[in-house]
């Protein structure tokens, strides 16, 4: 059989966000598989360095839009743990409420993309229409749809009062009745099991080898939840039920994602029946004492990693981000052998992939000129040829045809 | 006697060299010193019988004269225990850790794109996370690299 | 069991529900009494401290002195990521945020609001 | 002269197709949105998208075979087009009628399909040739049992031409209702040749960029477009032809209403398809097209003979 290789990206209707897949193809087979990530790199890692603690909390939660007070909870936990601040319980509650909430707002944009991938696109709107719901709560306990900034070095930015709780409770019942109605639609509409079921598979041993995490390892059996195993925040006041599934493949994930949002809506029931009385914030001083910490988060994707050192002054001396998309791109590689390419985009919106949170560094123009100045359309053009002219590729007729073509 | 203590004995009674370099800075945090050379030796032990069976990642630290770098490891109930050693700045060489953790290769390759730092060993692969036409000789994460982004474009 | 058509009782259920869309600059959505939109400086009240300068993630605010006690504030809307985290840090509370969040424009020079001090003169403070 | 003429380009011919093709694609486009709780788009959506795309320069790939890429669309227009003219629509008999117009309505309206495939494998580029092969695959599967549930009413009636047939089921009322099985099939193998969302693998946006159109653009793709609208009006009306051949005999006015109202029923029905399903794989395509359609108009075909002995002739 002929075989071509067949580039996906970095501009992709099936992809959300710039990388670049080579895809080598032998009919509809997928033979090999290899991935170029990076596009998306905007120097967080370096940029937290020149910038103070309180800016650093509002650079870690712009790392990516759907998980960003995921980022940014995990930053400010690791330095409240060198600061040594013990952060007032019910800070704890509400930071774990936002948490919570943004879990539900991502899986179910989760279950729409994936909707979206198989071509349902019906399952899509109806997802995202339910997703207003849980936009709309969020924006009036924190002040904006996506980018929360509730969290502070040492608490919570705002408190919750009484009526917010009311209209927090009636829109979960709205939403646990729709995710039942998902669930069932999961689990009896024919075409979606067929476009599901089969596809991507990962063994338990691959997810441990390869470091699977999150939905996508939960979903091969293995039962690792952060907020079990390390918790933080205040989970370790709720009671709450690991999901995992053995299918081992893309219908598992989905099962183990809806899965978790009906647990989501447990919990929030609990943290609001139980949220303790008492101030939502600690005074934290502006220079953090020299020391380290690593803290997890368990974002909708999956585990957060963050490593922060300072050194004494206002700003982190590093900080490390690692996202859980980082750990599970390995494993989509090993999904995808001798798939077909039709399974092609629904096994990487399987593991829900942020390609924001994954890169994270500084893209510099023109370096070698020392300042940096902006090129206008005829300088890039003109740069570009005596870039080429220089490596012996002589573009300068092309010019003589545009003028041609231009006349 | 906490889990904490416990890693922390067996380690100190199996290598001798890590006497009082391992702390323990809260529940299921353990931060340990090792010499680059010792570092594998160490790595086989805790993966094959004290159960730290998950690279959570690699840090890379540019500490002025020296290359940090850090392995965080943990085990499947939440504990991580970070492993850093240090080389020197003239010839950062690293052995790569890919046949315990394939998914260590992304992480290696941040640290030599970001570092400078050599890892031997790595598979053949496509850089990460810089471009291709990224000018060769500069390293964005050390300390004495300033980003040539200007005021006008977000920089501070 | 499985069956095929399973979202069809929902779908037809639809056809005469109102839609959920709504076309949005004909009919416009209220947002939430407390949503963090633009920001508002009040130079009356303004000491010149320059902290929210500092605590400023994306260094959109400029304070300058215009006169003795007397400050103004250069605001560039295109940087600012409205976290309203100035609005914190100033104690003097100077700074407020509005709900106005309606701030497209096609030029980034339009974006550089300039908040000046009243022009009484200073002999009267 | 002129009558034919008049009627090829005005009447039931290119003009009143292409108005009664772009409104049918609005009301396809207006029910999909509302059964998805939309708002929908407006009635001149599928007019501006035409105008646009013919005011847009069409770009022709450099390795492409110039000629074979432009005439592809225009093959396609026109044999949807053509095949309309053997299709009795609200009087008993058609514009032109032979005996055996039924294999000529069935093989134009297999050219469109054999023109998507030969535009995406001439415009040579990676994802146009995926999509081209994916279209001929599905054109195998769906065709089989589309000619087999169109044959059984053409065995009952004892004809090969739709007007015969026509007028057979105008004159023995209540036999049309043998055939609903074969309704059914036909149904779903028209959303297969009509691309739509079970069968939509050819242009599966989210896989192969356009599938076959990805290379297209401009006044090429509105083409496209435009024969698929048409194509969608065509096949609706000639499984109204040969499925509800009922009230054919009353006046015109009524006759031409009652012809929309079944043609929109079934592109109502076709859009409500579209709505509740997920696109299958090409491999599931197939072997659903064989394992399940293909018996059943076998089936049918059975029924249709074993009714042939009792039914007074």
């Amino acid at each position: 059989m002929h075989k071509f290789t067949v580039p996906i990206g970095p501009q992709h209707p099936a992809l959300k966000e710039p990388e670049s897949f080579n895809v080598l193809l032998s009919g509809e087979r997928i033979m090999k598989f290899s991935a170029r990530l990076g596009y998306n790199h905007r120097g967080i890692e370096k940029a937290c360095e020149e910038r103070t603690y309180i800016q650093n909390v509002y650079l870690t939660e712009r790392v990516c839009g759907i998980c960003s007070h995921a980022h940014s909870s995990c930053f400010v936990q690791a330095v409240e743990e060198i600061a040594g601040l013990e952060i007032p319980r019910r800070a704890n509650y509400i930071r774990t409420l936002v948490g919570e909430l943004e879990r539900i707002h991502s899986h179910l944009l989760w279950l729409g993309v994936a909707g979206h991938e198989v071509g349902f696109d019906t399952l899509l709107m109806y997802a995202w229409r339910d997703r207003e719901i849980v936009m709309d709560i969020l924006a009036k306990l924190t002040g904006n749809r996506v980018n929360y900034g509730i969290n502070t070095i040492g608490g919570v930015r705002r408190d919750i009062n009484t009526d917010q709780i009311k209209d927090v409770s009636k829109a979960v019942k709205k939403l646990k009745e729709r995710t039942e109605y998902y669930v069932r639609v999961a689990k009896e509409e024919v075409t979606l099991i067929k476009r599901l079921s089969g596809v991507g598979v990962l063994l338990p041993k691959d997810v441990l080898k390869l470091g699977a995490v999150g939905p996508t390892a939960r979903a091969s059996g293995i039962e690792r939840d952060t907020r079990k195993d390390d918790p933080y925040g205040a989970y370790g006041e709720l009671d709450f039920r690991v999901i995992t599934d053995d299918h081992n493949d893309v219908y598992g994930r989905t099962l183990v994602r809806l899965g978790e949002l009906l647990e989501s809506y447990k919990m929030i029931s609990q943290i609001l029946e139980n949220i303790p009385e008492g101030p939502i914030t600690v005074k934290a001083p502006r220079k953090i004492p020299a020391g380290e910490a690593v803290s997890r988060y368990e974002a909708p994707r999956g585990e957060n990693v963050h490593y922060v050192k300072s050194n004494g002054t206002d700003k982190p001396e590093r900080v490390k981000i690692r996202a859980p998309t980082l750990a599970n791109i390995q494993t989509v590689a090993k999904m995808l052998e001798d798939r077909n390419l039709a399974d092609l985009p629904i096994v990487i919106a399987a593991i829900d992939p942020c390609f924001s949170c994954t890169d994270r560094l500084t893209l510099v123009k023109d370096v070698g000129h020392g300042k940096g100045r902006k090129m206008r359309w005829e300088d890039l053009h003109s740069h570009s040829i005596q870039w080429y002219k220089a490596r012996g590729i002589d573009f300068s007729d092309l010019n003589k045809k545009m003028e041609k073509l231009l006349k | 006697m906490t889990k904490e203590e416990d890693v922390q004995n067996e380690l100190v009674k199996k290598f001798d060299f890590l006497k009082d370099k391992v702390k323990i800075q809260r529940s299921r945090r353990i931060f340990a010193d090792v010499a680059a050379q010792d570092l594998r030796s160490v790595l086989d032990h805790m993966i094959k019988n004290m159960g730290f069976s998950f690279l959570c990642t690699i840090t890379g630290l540019d500490e002025g004269s020296v290359f940090g770098v850090v392995y965080h490891l943990s085990t499947k109930d939440g504990m991580i225990l970070n492993l850093k050693i240090r080389i020197p700045k003239d010839k950062p060489t690293l052995e790569t850790i890919t046949e315990y953790f394939p998914s260590a290769e992304a992480y290696e390759r941040e640290l030599m794109d970001l570092f400078g730092m050599q890892v031997e060993g790595l598979p053949k692969g496509s850089r990460y996370p810089l471009p291709d036409d990224w000018p060769a000789g500069e390293f964005p994460l050390r300390k004495g690299w300033k980003s040539k982004t200007s005021k006008q474009e977000g920089g501070i | 069991m499985i069956r095929p058509a399973k979202m069809i009782r929902q779908v037809l259920s639809s056809l005469f529900k109102k839609p959920a869309t709504n076309l949005y600059p004909f009919n416009k959505f209220e947002m939430p009494d407390k949503f963090r939109g633009k920001i508002v400086f009040d130079p009356e009240l303004c000491v010149g401290c320059k902290l929210c300068m500092k605590d400023c993630p994306a260094g959109a605010i400029n304070i300058k002195k215009v006169g003795e006690k007397k400050f103004e504030a250069e605001f560039d809307l295109g940087k600012c990521v409205y976290c309203a985290q100035c609005t914190e840090t100033c104690f003097k509370k100077a700074l407020k945020f509005t709900g106005e969040f309606e701030l497209a424009s096609l030029d980034r020079e339009k974006l550089k609001i300039t908040f000046n001090a009243k022009p009484d003169d200073t002999a009267s403070k | 002269m002129i009558g034919s003429l008049l009627s090829i380009f005005i009447f039931p011919g290119f003009l009143f197709l292409m108005v009664f093709g772009l409104s049918a694609e609005f009301i396809d486009r207006k029910l999909y949105a509302r059964l998805q709780n939309r708002v929908g788009p407006p009635w001149f959506q599928p007019v501006a998208d035409l105008i646009k795309l013919f005011s847009k320069e069409d770009i022709i790939p450099e390795e492409a075979n110039p000629a074979m890429f432009k005439a592809m669309p225009i093959l396609a227009l026109t044999a949807t087009i053509t095949s309309f003219f053997y299709i009795p629509t609200w009087r008993n008999e058609a514009l032109y009628h032979f005996n055996g117009d039924l294999i000529i309505v069935l093989y134009l309206l297999t050219l469109p399909a054999l023109s998507y495939f030969l535009g995406g494998w001439y415009s040579t580029s990676l994802f146009s040739k995926i999509g081209a092969v994916r279209t001929l695959t599905q054109l195998f599967a769906y065709e089989v049992p589309l000619l087999m549930s169109i044959l059984a009413p053409a065995l009952l009636a004892d004809t090969w031409s739709l007007t015969e047939m026509a007028v057979f089921y105008s004159a023995h009322p209540w036999y049309w209702l043998f055939n609903i099985l074969g309704f059914f099939v036909a149904l779903i193998t028209l959303l297969g040749k009509l691309e739509k969302v079970p069968f939509d693998i050819p242009e599966a946006e989210t896989e192969i960029v356009a599938g076959t159109f990805t290379e297209y653009s401009g006044r090429l793709l509105g083409l496209f477009r435009l024969s698929m609208d048409i194509e969608l009006i065509v096949g609706a009306s000639l499984l109204a032809a040969v499925y509800m051949p009922f009230g054919l005999a009353i006046s015109p006015i009524f006759a031409f209403i009652l012809f929309l109202i079944k043609v929109l029923s079934i592109v109502a029905m076709v859009s409500v398809l579209r709505t509740v399903f997920a696109r299958l794989r090409i491999d599931q395509m197939v072997n659903f097209c064989w394992r399940y359609l293909a018996p059943f108009s076998f089936l049918q075909i059975l029924i249709i003979l074993a009714l042939k002995g009792f039914l007074v002739r």
